[in-house]
C-alpha cells in the first residue's frame, strides 16, 4: 500500500477536489482560464479513472486506507469492478458535459465550474467509499453541489424546482442518518464490510431493528434513484435545470442505484441470514411501476426537457428492475443498461438545449415552431438518441433491454417484465416519434426564423450517439466486464476479506490485533453514572 | 454538605429555568420573550457551573463560556430585529 | 433517562414533520431544523447514554462515552448547518423569483 | 510603538485573560499568551476607534469597588422588592441629562446604572444628551439623578474625560 | 471550611438565580421585569462561578480562575442586553404601568435619520424595489 | 462465402454517398445509388449460384455470445429469393425515382434513406441469428418511417409515418419477446438450430406465448387485420417508396418471417387457428376496401393488404403445398404490384391527381402506360397467362383441398372465390375508371406518357409478369424450387407449375371469380352508395388518432394525478414511505431490549420539559415567525445541554455555535419574508399532517427506545485505545474527527464550501423588497447602531479571538478544535457587524474573507496530500513532541494544520453567508436612497 501507484484509488476524488479548490481560489478569474482548468481537471480525472479501471479489471479489489487506519476503524476506499466502472462513466459523462458547457452555457451563472468539480468529487466519492457514514458525507457533497448546479442560471422555475429538490433531499438525508444511526447503535460499526460480517452473525432479537434500518436506508437510496413513488422530485428538478448542469445529473440517479446494489449485495446479500435479499421483492415491483409511471410522464410531457427527465425515470426503473431480479445475469444486464442510459439521457438533455436555443421563443415546447435550418442534423441526432433510449435496435438501449428480459426468462416475473418493458418501449417510441416529428418536421409558418445551432455544441451529443453504437458493437467485452462486476458483487466474501484483512500499515492495526486490544475494554464502554 | 448544597442548588436553578420558560411561553410581548430567553441562557450557565462542581470536572467550562457569549449575541440579534428589522446592515 | 431521550427524539421528529408539511418556506425551514435536531440527538444517543464520562482520556478513568457517534454528529451538525443555510437563502431566492413564499410558488 | 502596540492595556488584559483561560503560568503559556496579546490587538486595532485615556486609574479602581458593592446592595434591594408586596414598586421613567460625552464613558455609565439599585438605562436619546432610565421606585427622580451623578458619573468624568 | 464556603456560595448563587426568574414571572410590566434578571440572575451566576473557582482551586493543584472570565463577561453583557431589550420595548411601545417617555425622545426625526426619508420615498414609488 | 455480410453492408455504407453525390448533380445521386444496389446484386451472383444448387450458405462471426447474438448471415433459397426481389425491384425503383422526384425534393436524402432501408431488408432476410434478424426488422421500421415521412412538411406524411412506426415498431417489440421466448425454448438463437427444433418447440409450454408474440410481429408488419390500417396511410410516401415498400419489401418481411419460421412453428392447432383466419379476414377486408377506394394508391394499398392476407392464409393452411403457393404468390405479387404502383405514380405525376372519380379516358393520352397498367392489373386479377393467375389458381386449389377435410371447411373455397371476385372487380376498376370511362374533365394537368426511362422499370416488371405467366417453370421455377426447399427445410412436395391443369374446381373458381368480378364492377354505383352509408365514416386513421388522443389524455390525467408539483405531496409520500418501511422492518419483533437503564433526574426532566415546550412552541407559533424562532432557539439550547449532560462537550460547543449562527441567519432571512404565515391549511389537511407527524414521531421515538434498551459492542473501544498512541491526542472525538475519520471532516468542510458558493451565487443580484416598517406597522427605529452595544462589542472582539485561539489549540486534547474556534471567531465578527454595521466593520477588517474558503480547503487537502510524500495514504497523520528550552514540551501534530484549514473554511463560509445576506438590505436601501448615513 505504500506504493504510490495505489493512490489511484483516491485520485478520482482528489482531482476534482483540487481542481474545484483551485477554481475557488481563482475567484473572479477570466472565463477562458476557468474553462481550461476545469477541462484539464476532467481530463486528468479521465486518465485516473481509466487507470483505475485497468487496475481492477482483472478482479483485484483495491483497498485504500485513509490515514493508514485499517478498516473497520478508519475509512477505506474500495475500488472493485463496479465502482471503477461507475467512476469511469462519470468521467466520460463529465467530459461531454463540460464540452457542452464551455460552449457558453457555463456563463449563465457564476461558479459553474466549481460546482461541477465538486459534484464530480461527490459522485466519485460515493462510488468508491467503503464506509456507510462516509457515503452519507459524499451524498451530501454531491447533493449540495447539485443544488447549486440546478439553480445555475437562475429564474423562477429553477427556484421552485430547486426548493422542492432541496427540501425533499434534506428529509432524505435525515432518514439516512436515522438509518445509519440505528445500524451503528445495533451493530457498532460503520464499515460496510464489517457491517456485513456483523449482520451475518446477528442475534434474532436484533433482526427487527436492523431490518427497519435497512429498509429505511432503502427509502433513502430509492429517493436518490427516483424509484416510484419517490421519484416525484425528479421531473421538476431535471426539467428546470439547465442542460449544462443536468447532463451531469444523468448519473445522479445512478448513485442511488449503485448504493442499493452495493449495500444490499454486500451487507444484506445472500449471506445475511434472515435479512438476506431484503429489498429484491420491493425493487422488482417498484422498478416495474417506475417504468410505467415514467412512461406516463413521457407521454404527458409538453416539453422536451420534461420528456427526457421522465426518460431518466424510466431508465432508473429498468435498472432497478434488473437489480431486483438479483441473479448475476440480471445484475450484469442492469449495469450494462445503466452505463449507456446515463450517457444517452445526458446527451438528450444537451440536445434539448441546442434545439431550444435554435427555436427561440418556442424553446423545447412540443408544438410546431419555426422551420429549423438544421433539422436534418438535429433531427438525426435526436433520432439516434431516441432509438437508443427507447430500446430500439441497433443502439445500446436495445441490447440493454434484451439483456434484462433475457435475465428474467426463467423467473416467475417474466410475464410482467416482458409485458411492461416491451409495451413501455413502444409507448416511449411513440411519444418520441411524436415529439421528434413535431420539433423537426412540423413547422408553423408564423413562427419566425430559427437560428443555426452551434456545431461545436453538438459534438458531445454526436459523440454519445457514436458511443451508443459502439456500445453495441463492443457489447460482448462490455458485458463480460459487467458480468464479472456482478459476479464480484455476488461474492461479498472477497470484498469483506480484502477490506478487513488488509496489510498491516504504519500506524494502522490489523483486525486481529485490534480485537485483542478491544477485548480489554468492556463491551459497553460508555460508563454509567 | 457540598452534595446537599448542590442538590438544593440544582433544585433552585431548575425551578428558575422553569419559571423563565413560563415567561417565555406566556410572553406577552416580543421583548418579554427575548428577556425570558436571555434569562434562560444565563440559567443554563448556572446549571453548567453546578454540573461542573458536581462532576468535579472543568470540562464543561467552555460550554458555559460559549452560552454566555452566544446568549448575549442572540439577545442582541433578536432585539435588533425588533427595532431595525435588518440586523446586519 | 432512555425514555426521556426517546420521547424527546419522537417529539422533535413529530414537530419537525408537522412544520415540514406547512405551505410556506419559513415554517418548512423551521421544520428542517427541528428534524435535524432530532436526527442529531438520535445519532448521538446511538452510542448509548453515559453521564460525566466524556471521551477525553484521563489517567485514572476507565469509563468513557462512545466517542464515535459524537464525531458523526459533529459532522452531521456541520453538514446540516450548510444545508440549512442553503435552503434559507434558496427560500429568499424563491421569494424574489416567485413573488411569494409558498413552497410551490403560488398562493393557494 | 503606537502601531506595534496599539493598546498596551488591552494587551495586558489579554495576557491575563490567556493565563486565566489556560489556568497555568508555565513559561510556555506566558510566551504564547504574550504573543497573542501582541498579535490580537494588532489585528483588532482598527476596531478601537476611540482611544481611551485613563487619566486617573485609581479613581477608576475606586469606582469599580463602589459599583461592586452597589451591585450587592442592588440585589438585596431588588430581592426585597420582588418578594415583597408588589404595591411597593412604583416604577417610572426618568430623563437624565448626561454630562459625560465620550462613547466609552457613556456606555460605561449606562451599564453601571443598570447594574446598580433599582435603575435601568432604557434608552439613549438620539443626540446622546439624555439617558432615559427606568427606576423601580421612581417617585423621586431628582434624588436618583443626583445619586447617579455623584456616585458614578463624576468619577467617570474625572477618570476618563478631560475637564 | 472551604466546603462550607463553597456550599454557601452555591446556595446564595442558586437562590439569586431563582429570584431573578421569579421576578420575571411575578412583576407586572416588562420594564419592571427587566430589572430582575440583569441584577439577581447575574449576581447569582456570579456567585456560582466564584463557588466553582474556589472549589477547583481547592480540589485541584494550581489556581482555577477561568470562571472569573465568565463572570466578568456576564457582568459586561447583561446590562447591554437589558438596555437593548428596553430599547426594543420602547420602540414597540410596550405598555408600562408608569407611562412611556415620549417618542420624540427616542427617535431621531430630523432629516439626517435613516428612517423617514426612505419611507416617504418608497411610499411614493412602491415599485422601486419590486 | 465471406460475401454474405458484404451484401448487407454495402447499402449501409452506400447510404452515405447520395447526399455527397447530389452536390455534383442531382442525377448523380441516383446513379450512385443504383451503383450500390448493382454492386450488392453482383456480389449475390456467386453465392446465389451455389444456393441454386441447393446449398445453404452460412457466414458466422461471434459477436455477443452471452446474449446469444452473433453476426450471422444465411443465404438459402428463401433468402436468395428475397435478396433478388429486394435488389432487382430496388434497382427499378431507383431508376423510376430518378424521374419521379420533383426539383424541390432533396434527392440525396431520399436515396440515402432508400439505401438504408434496402440494407435493413437485406439484413433481415439474410439473418441467421434471430436477434440480429430482429435488429434489422426494427431497422426496416425506422428507415421506412424516414421514407414515409419524406415529405415532412405534409401532415399526412408525418402522421402516416408515425402510425406505421407505432404499429410495426410495436410489432417488432412483440416479436422481440417472441424471439426471446423461442430462444429460451431452443437454447439458441441460431436459425439453423431453431428450424431443426420444430418438434421440441411445439411441446414446450412457452410455445403458445412465443407463437402469439411472433405472430403479432408478423401481422403488424404484413398489415394483417386488425393491424392493417397503417398501410394505407403509408401511401403518403412518394410513390417509388410505396412501390418498393408495399410490393417486395416492407410488408413482405412479415410473410417472410412466416415462411422462415414455418418449419419451427407451423403444424400446430394454434398456428392454423390463428394464422389462417387472420389471413382470410385480411384477404376479404382488404379486397372489399380496395374496391371502394377512390384513390388509386388507396386501392393498391388495400389490394396489397388483401394479397398479403392471401399469402398469410396460405401459410396458415400449413400444408407443404400451401407453402409452395404462398412463396410463389410472394414473387408474383411483388412483380405486378410494383409495376402497378409505378404506373399509378406515373398517372399521378402526369395527370396531377389519383382520384378515380376525376380520372377517366387516359388511354388516349398515355397509351403506353395504359397498356402496361392493364397487363399488370390483369395479373393482379388473376387472368390466365399472367403470373397472378398461377398462384391464385394454386390458392383456390388449396382451399378446395382443405374443404375436403371437414364439413365446416366448405366456407373456405366460397370465401376465396368471393375474394377473387373482388380482386377482379378492383382490378377492373383500376383500368376502366382510369383509362376509359369517358373523357377526363377537370384534370390539373394535361397528361401524356412520361419520359422513356420512367417507363422502363414498369416494362421490365410487366414482361416478367407475362413471362412467368406463360412459362412459369422456366422463369421462376428453379428459384421457387430452392425457396420452397428452404421454407420447408426439406424436399419440396410434388407440385407442378403449369398454365393448364385441366378442368379442376380451382379453374371453375377462377372463372367464377372473373365473372363475379365483372358483375360487381358493373353494379358499382349502387354498391358505392351502399358502402358509403354503411362504412363511410369508419376511418382507421381517425380510430388511431382517437386512440392516440385517448392515450395522451389519460396519460396527462394520470400525470397530473401523480406528478403533482407540490412539495407537500412529495414530502407526504416520502415520509409515508419511510414509515411503511420502518413498520415493515419492526413487524413482529420485540421493541424493548434487555440493557440496564439510567435513572431519570429532575434536572433532566425539566430540561426535557423545556425542550418539549420549545418544540411544541415552535409549532404552535409557527404563524408568528419571530416567536417561533425564539422557541426554536430554546430547543437548540436544550439540545446543547443534553450533550453536556451526556458527556459530549465537543458536541455541546459545536451545537451552541451552530445554533447561534443559524438563528442569526434565520433572522436575516426573516427580515425579507412575511413575518406572519397566513392560515391556509384546511382542517383535514392539518389532521393528516398531524397524524403523519405523530406517526413519524412515534416511529423515531420507538426506534430510539428500541436501540437504547439493547446492549451493544462497537469499534470505538479501539479508538479510545489508539487515540493517544495513534492519534496523539486525548480528546478522542477530536482525534476521530481530524485523524481516524478525517476524510469525513474533509468532506464536511467541502460541503460547507460548496454551500457557501451556492449561496453566494444565489445572492448575486437578489432583489427583495425591504420592509419599511415592522410587522406591526411601525417605522424602524432611527438608531441604527446603538452606542452602548457598539462600544462593548468592540471590546468583545479581542476577548473572543483569544478564546477562539484557546479553543483551537487545545482541541486535540480537550474539548474544542478548529471548527468551534472558527465559529467563535465568526460569531465575534458577526457581532461587530451587528453592532457597527457592514460598512464600518468591513473598513476595519483586514483582508477579504472569501479566499479563506479556498485556502482552508487547500490547506486541509494539502495536509492530507503531504503524507504521500512519505509514502503513506492520504491523510496519514504524524505527531511528536518538541522540547524547547524555557517553553518546555510543545506538542505538534500534522492534524493541527488540517484543523487550521477547517477553521479557515468555517470562518470564510459563515461570514460570507451572513454578510452577503446582510448586504441585500444595504443594496436595496442604496437603491432607495443615497445616504451617507449608512457609513456612520
Amino acid at each position: 500500500m505504500t506504493d504510490l501507484g495505489n493512490h489511484v484509488v483516491i485520485a478520482p476524488i482528489l482531482v476534482p477536489l483540487l481542481t474545484g479548490t483551485l477554481l475557488v481560489l481563482l475567484r473572479g478569474s477570466a472565463t477562458p482560464l476557468r474553462r481550461t482548468i476545469s477541462m484539464l481537471g476532467i481530463q486528468l480525472l479521465l486518465a485516473a479513472s481509466l487507470w483505475l479501471l485497468l487496475q481492477v479489471a482483472d478482479g483485484d479489489l483495491l483497498v485504500y486506507q485513509l490515514g493508514s487506519w485499517a478498516a473497520p476503524y478508519g475509512i477505506v476506499l474500495v475500488a472493485d469492478r463496479l465502482s471503477a466502472a461507475m467512476v469511469m462513466v462519470t468521467s466520460v459523462l463529465a467530459l461531454f458535459a463540460m464540452m457542452h458547457a464551455i460552449q457558453g452555457s457555463d456563463r449563465r451563472g457564476r461558479q459553474y465550474h466549481v460546482l461541477f468539480q465538486f459534484l464530480l468529487m461527490g459522485l466519485n466519492g460515493a462510488f468508491l467509499t467503503g464506509d456507510l457514514f462516509n457515503l452519507f458525507v459524499f451524498f451530501e457533497i454531491l447533493l449540495i453541489a447539485s443544488y447549486g448546479m440546478l439553480l445555475h442560471g437562475g429564474g423562477a422555475a429553477r427556484s421552485k424546482a430547486g426548493l422542492h429538490y432541496v427540501v425533499v433531499n434534506l428529509v432524505g438525508s435525515s432518514l439516512f442518518l436515522f438509518a445509519v444511526g440505528t445500524l451503528y447503535g445495533v451493530l457498532g460499526t460503520l464499515n460496510m464490510a464489517d457491517l456485513a460480517l456483523r449482520v451475518a452473525a446477528l442475534p434474532p432479537e436484533e433482526v427487527g431493528l436492523v431490518r427497519a434500518a435497512a429498509l429505511l436506508l432503502f427509502v433513502v437510496f430509492a429517493l436518490k434513484a427516483a424509484l416510484v413513488p419517490l421519484h416525484l422530485w425528479l421531473p421538476g428538478a431535471y426539467s428546470a435545470a439547465g442542460p449544462a448542469s443536468v447532463a451531469l445529473f444523468a448519473i445522479m440517479t445512478k448513485v442511488g442505484g449503485y448504493s442499493i446494489l452495493r449495500v444490499y449485495s454486500l451487507i444484506f446479500g445472500a449471506e445475511a441470514g434472515p435479512l438476506a435479499n431484503l429489498v429484491e421483492p420491493w425493487l422488482l415491483v417498484l422498478g416495474l411501476l417506475t417504468i410505467v409511471v415514467g412512461t406516463i410522464g413521457v407521454l404527458a410531457s409538453r416539453n422536451l426537457a420534461l420528456l427526457v427527465a421522465h426518460l431518466v425515470v424510466i431508465s432508473s426503473g429498468s435498472i432497478l428492475t434488473a437489480f431486483g431480479l438479483g441473479s448475476q445475469a440480471a445484475l450484469s444486464a442492469g449495469l450494462y443498461y445503466s452505463f449507456q442510459s446515463a450517457l444517452v439521457t445526458a446527451a438528450l438533455f444537451m440536445l434539448t438545449e441546442n434545439v431550444a436555443r435554435t427555436r427561440g421563443a418556442f424553446a423545447d415546447q412540443l408544438r410546431a415552431g419555426p422551420m429549423l435550418p438544421a433539422a436534418n442534423l438535429l433531427g438525426g441526432l435526436f433520432l439516434v438518441l431516441a432509438l437508443a433510449v427507447a430500446g430500439v435496435p441497433p443502439l445500446s438501449g436495445f441490447i440493454g433491454k434484451v439483456l434484462i428480459i433475457q435475465a428474467s426468462l426463467d423467473t416467475p416475473a417474466i410475464a410482467w417484465i416482458m409485458a411492461i418493458v416491451l409495451s413501455t418501449s413502444l409507448l416511449t417510441l411513440m411519444a418520441l416519434a411524436r415529439a421528434g416529428s413535431t420539433l423537426f418536421f412540423k413547422t408553423d409558418t408564423n413562427a419566425g426564423a430559427a437560428t443555426l445551432p452551434n456545431a461545436a455544441n453538438l459534438v458531445p451529443v454526436a459523440a454519445v450517439a457514436v458511443i451508443s453504437l459502439l456500445y453495441v458493437v463492443f457489447a460482448s467485452p462490455i458485458y463480460s466486464y459487467t458480468e464479472a462486476a456482478a459476479a464480484q458483487l455476488l461474492s461479498p466474501a472477497d470484498y469483506i476479506e480484502a477490506v478487513l484483512d488488509g496489510e498491516t500499515l504504519a500506524g494502522g492495526e490489523t483486525r486481529l490485533d485490534s480485537e485483542t486490544t478491544s477485548d480489554g475494554m468492556p463491551p459497553d464502554s460508555g460508563g454509567h453514572d | 454538605m457540598l452534595n446537599l448544597a448542590l442538590a438544593v442548588g440544582f433544585l433552585l436553578v431548575t425551578v428558575a429555568v422553569l419559571l423563565s420558560l413560563w415567561r417565555l411561553i406566556i410572553g406577552p410581548d416580543q421583548p418579554d420573550r427575548i428577556l425570558a430567553l436571555d434569562t434562560l441562557y444565563v440559567n443554563t450557565v448556572a446549571l453548567l457551573v453546578l454540573l461542573d462542581i458536581k462532576l468535579a470536572s472543568s470540562l464543561y467550562f467552555e460550554a458555559a463560556l460559549l452560552i454566555a457569549l452566544f446568549g448575549f449575541v442572540g439577545t442582541v440579534a433578536l432585539a435588533k430585529f425588533l427595532t431595525r428589522g435588518d440586523i446586519i446592515e | 433517562m432512555e425514555a426521556l431521550i426517546a420521547l424527546s427524539v419522537g417529539l422533535l421528529t413529530a414537530c419537525g414533520i408537522y412544520l415540514l408539511l406547512r405551505g410556506r418556506t419559513f415554517p418548512v425551514v423551521l421544520g428542517i431544523t427541528l428534524l435535524s435536531y432530532a436526527v442529531n440527538l438520535f445519532l448521538f444517543v446511538m452510542g448509548r447514554l453515559s453521564i460525566g464520562v466524556p471521551a477525553i482520556l484521563e489517567p485514572n478513568r476507565a469509563d468513557y462515552a462512545d466517542p464515535l457517534p459524537q464525531a458523526l454528529v459533529l459532522t452531521a451538525i456541520v453538514i446540516g448547518f450548510g444545508m440549512t443555510a442553503f435552503v434559507v437563502v434558496l427560500a429568499l431566492r424563491a421569494r424574489a423569483d416567485l413573488g411569494n413564499d409558498h413552497v410551490d410558488g403560488r398562493e393557494p | 510603538m503606537k502601531t506595534l502596540f496599539p493598546h498596551p492595556i488591552l494587551s495586558l488584559m489579554l495576557l491575563g485573560l490567556w493565563l486565566l483561560l489556560v489556568n497555568s503560568i508555565s513559561p510556555g503559556q506566558i510566551l504564547l499568551g504574550t504573543l497573542l496579546a501582541w498579535l490580537i490587538p494588532l489585528y483588532t486595532a482598527r476596531f478601537w476607534t476611540a482611544q481611551i485615556h485613563i487619566r486617573r486609574p485609581l479613581l477608576l479602581l475606586k469606582l469599580t469597588g463602589t459599583v461592586l458593592v452597589d451591585i450587592l446592595i442592588a440585589n438585596i434591594a431588588v430581592a426585597r422588592l420582588i418578594v415583597g408586596p408588589r404595591a411597593r414598586i412604583q416604577p417610572g421613567f426618568i430623563r437624565m441629562p448626561l454630562r459625560v460625552k465620550g462613547n466609552v464613558s457613556v456606555s460605561l455609565l449606562a451599564n453601571i446604572i443598570t447594574l446598580t439599585p433599582g435603575t435601568l438605562s432604557a434608552s439613549l436619546s438620539p443626540d446622546r444628551s439624555e439617558l432615559i432610565i427606568h427606576a423601580l421606585q421612581g417617585e423621586d427622580s431628582a434624588a436618583i439623578i443626583t445619586e447617579i451623578r455623584e456616585r458614578y458619573e463624576q468619577p467617570l468624568l474625572d477618570a476618563l474625560e478631560q475637564t | 471550611m472551604v466546603e462550607i464556603f463553597v456550599a454557601l456560595l452555591i446556595l446564595i448563587g442558586a437562590g439569586f438565580t431563582l429570584l431573578g426568574s421569579f421576578g420575571l414571572v411575578r412583576l407586572r410590566d416588562l420594564y419592571e421585569r427587566l430589572h430582575t434578571p440583569t441584577k439577581a440572575t447575574t449576581l447569582g451566576v456570579g456567585s456560582l462561578l466564584i463557588a466553582s473557582a474556589v472549589f477547583f482551586t481547592w480540589r485541584e493543584p494550581g489556581v482555577s480562575l477561568h470562571e472569573v472570565l465568565v463572570a466578568v463577561f456576564l457582568f459586561i453583557t447583561a446590562p447591554v442586553s437589558a438596555h437593548l431589550i428596553a430599547k426594543a420595548a420602547l420602540h414597540q411601545r410596550s405598555p408600562s404601568r408608569s407611562g412611556l417617555p415620549p417618542e420624540s425622545l427616542l427617535e431621531k426625526h430630523d432629516g439626517h435619520g435613516a428612517k423617514p426619508r426612505p419611507n416617504a420615498e418608497a411610499k411614493q414609488k412602491p415599485s422601486q424595489t419590486g | 462465402m465471406t460475401n454474405l455480410p458484404l451484401i448487407v453492408l454495402i447499402p449501409f455504407i452506400g447510404a452515405m454517398l447520395p447526399p455527397w453525390a447530389v452536390m455534383t448533380g442531382r442525377p448523380w445521386s441516383a446513379w450512385v445509388t443504383g451503383g450500390v444496389a448493382l454492386a450488392a446484386l453482383a456480389l449475390t451472383i456467386v453465392p446465389g449460384l451455389s444456393v441454386m444448387q441447393g446449398e445453404t450458405l452460412i457466414w458466422q462471426q461471434d459477436w455477443f455470445p452471452a446474449l446469444g447474438l452473433s453476426l450471422a448471415f444465411r443465404l438459402d433459397g428463401l433468402a436468395l429469393l428475397f435478396v433478388l426481389m429486394i435488389l432487382i425491384i430496388g434497382l427499378l425503383v431507383i431508376l423510376y425515382a430518378r424521374w419521379y422526384l420533383a426539383e424541390q425534393d432533396p434527392m440525396g436524402r431520399f436515396y440515402a434513406y432508400l439505401l438504408l432501408f434496402m440494407g435493413s431488408m437485406l439484413g433481415l432476410v439474410m439473418s441467421e441469428n434471430l436477434i440480429q434478424l430482429l435488429m434489422f426488422w426494427e431497422l426496416t421500421s425506422i428507415s421506412s418511417f424516414l421514407l414515409i415521412s419524406y415529405w415532412r412538411q405534409r401532415a399526412d406524411a408525418r402522421q402516416g409515418a408515425r402510425i406505421a412506426l407505432a404499429i410495426t415498431g410495436g410489432g417488432g417489440l412483440a416479436l422481440l419477446g417472441g424471439i426471446l421466448l423461442l430462444g429460451e425454448i431452443v437454447g439458441s438463437y441460431d436459425l439453423s438450430a431453431v428450424l431443426a427444433a420444430g418438434k421440441s418447440i411445439h411441446a414446450d409450454p412457452l410455445y403458445v406465448p412465443a407463437l402469439v408474440l411472433i405472430l403479432l410481429g408478423v401481422f403488424t408488419k404484413s398489415a394483417q387485420f386488425p393491424f392493417h390500417f397503417w398501410l394505407p396511410h403509408a401511401m403518403a410516401a412518394p410513390t417509388p417508396v410505396s412501390a418498393y415498400l408495399h410490393s417486395a419489401t416492407m410488408v413482405k418481411a412479415g410473410v417472410f418471417l412466416l415462411a422462415r419460421l414455418f418449419p419451427a412453428l407451423s403444424g400446430s392447432e394454434a398456428w392454423t387457428w390463428i394464422v389462417a383466419p387472420v389471413g382470410m379476414l385480411t384477404l376479404l377486408i382488404g379486397a372489399y376496401n380496395a374496391f371502394f377506394k377512390h384513390d388509386l394508391k388507396g386501392l393498391l394499398a388495400y389490394s396489397t393488404i388483401s394479397h398479403l392476407g392471401l399469402i398469410t392464409l396460405l401459410f396458415g393452411i400449413g400444408t407443404p403445398l400451401a407453402a409452395v403457393a404462398g412463396v410463389f404468390h410472394i414473387m408474383n405479387h411483388a412483380t405486378f404490384k410494383a409495376s402497378l404502383f409505378m404506373a399509378a405514380g406515373i398517372i399521378d405525376h402526369e395527370a396531377g391527381t389519383r382520384d378515380m372519380r376525376r380520372l377517366a379516358g387516359l388511354w388516349k393520352f398515355m397509351p403506353q402506360t395504359g397498356l402496361l397498367a392493364m397487363i399488370a392489373a390483369a395479373a393482379m386479377a388473376g387472368v390466365p397467362l399472367l403470373n397472378g393467375f398461377l398462384s391464385k389458381e394454386m390458392f383456390f386449389e388449396k382451399t378446395v383441398y382443405m374443404a375436403s377435410f371437414a364439413e365446416s371447411f366448405w366456407l373456405l373455397p366460397v370465401l376465396a372465390t368471393i375474394a377473387g371476385a373482388l380482386a377482379v372487380a378492383y382490378s377492373l376498376r383500376f383500368i376502366h375508371d382510369v383509362f376509359f370511362n369517358g373523357t377526363p374533365t377537370d384534370l390539373p394537368r394535361t397528361p401524356h406518357d412520361p419520359s422513356r426511362w420512367m417507363l422502363v422499370p414498369v416494362e421490365v416488371l410487366v414482361v416478367i409478369c407475362i413471362a412467368v405467366g406463360i412459362l412459369p417453370s422456366l422463369t421462376f421455377g428453379p428459384l421457387l424450387g430452392v425457396a420452397v426447399g428452404a421454407v420447408l427445410q426439406g424436399p419440396a412436395p410434388d407440385y407442378s407449375l403449369k398454365v393448364w391443369h385441366g378442368f379442376t374446381p380451382a379453374l371453375g373458381m377462377s372463372m367464377l371469380a372473373l365473372a363475379g368480378g365483372a358483375l360487381i364492377y358493373a353494379i358499382r354505383q349502387p354498391l358505392f352508395r351502399w358502402h358509403e352509408t354503411l362504412f363511410g365514416r369508419i376511418d382507421a386513421r381517425a380510430l388511431f388518432e382517437g386512440f392516440e388522443r385517448a392515450l395522451l389524455w389519460s396519460s396527462r390525467a394520470l400525470d397530473q394525478l401523480i406528478h403533482r408539483r407540490s412539495l407537500q405531496f412529495m414530502l407526504v409520500v416520502l415520509i409515508s414511505a419511510a414509515l411503511v418501511m420502518l413498520a415493515r422492518g419492526f413487524w413482529g419483533m420485540p421493541i424493548t431490549g434487555s440493557a440496564t437503564l439510567l435513572p431519570i433526574d429532575p434536572v433532566s426532566t425539566s430540561a426535557a420539559i423545556c425542550l418539549a415546550a420549545g418544540a411544541i412552541g415552535t409549532v404552535v407559533w409557527h404563524r408568528q415567525r419571530w416567536t417561533a424562532l425564539v422557541m426554536l432557539s430554546v430547543v437548540g439550547l436544550i439540545i446543547a445541554l443534553a450533550f453536556v449532560k451526556l458527556s459530549a462537550p465537543d458536541l455541546a460547543l459545536t451545537q451552541l455555535s451552530v445554533e447561534m449562527v443559524t438563528i442569526v441567519l434565520l433572522l436575516l432571512a426573516l427580515h425579507f419574508l412575511p413575518k406572519q404565515t397566513p392560515r391556509e391549511s384546511s382542517l383535514p389537511r392539518k389532521l393528516r399532517d398531524l397524524l403523519l407527524a405523530l406517526l413519524g414521531g412515534g416511529a423515531t421515538g420507538l426506534l430510539t427506545w428500541a436501540v437504547l434498551t439493547r446492549p451493544y459492542d462497537s469499534i470505538s473501544g479501539w479508538m479510545l485505545e489508539n487515540s493517544v498512541p495513534g492519534g496523539g491526542g486525548t480528546n478522542v472525538v477530536n482525534v476521530i474527527l481530524v485523524d481516524f475519520r478525517g476524510f469525513d471532516t474533509l468532506g464536511e468542510i467541502t460541503v460547507l464550501a460548496i454551500a457557501a458558493i451556492g449561496i453566494y451565487m444565489m445572492l448575486r443580484d437578489l432583489r427583495l423588497d425591504v420592509p419599511l416598517t415592522d410587522d406591526q406597522g411601525r417605522p424602524w427605529s432611527s438608531d441604527v447602531n446603538p452606542l452602548i452595544l457598539a462600544t462593548f462589542s468592540r471590546l468583545l472582539l479581542p476577548l473572543a479571538l483569544m478564546v477562539a485561539v484557546f479553543i483551537f489549540l487545545r482541541g486535540h486534547n480537550l474539548p474544542g478544535g478548529g471548527f468551534i474556534a472558527g465559529l467563535i471567531i465568526s460569531v465575534a465578527l458577526v457581532m461587530q457587524y451587528l453592532a457597527n454595521g457592514i460598512a464600518w466593520t468591513k473598513l476595519r477588517l483586514s483582508g477579504e474573507l472569501h479566499p479563506l474558503i479556498g485556502l482552508g480547503l487547500l490547506l486541509a487537502t494539502a495536509t492530507g496530500l503531504g503524507s504521500w510524500y512519505f509514502g503513506y495514504p492520504f491523510l496519514t497523520s504524524t505527531h511528536g513532541h518538541l522540547h524547547l528550552p524555557v517553553i518546555g514540551d510543545l506538542e505538534l501534530a500534522s492534524v493541527m494544520l488540517f484543523d487550521l484549514g477547517v477553521m479557515m473554511v468555517v470562518i470564510g463560509i459563515t461570514l460570507v453567508i451572513l454578510i452577503r445576506l446582510g448586504r441585500i438590505g444595504l443594496v436595496q436601501r442604496r437603491v432607495a436612497i443615497d445616504d451617507s448615513d449608512l457609513n456612520r
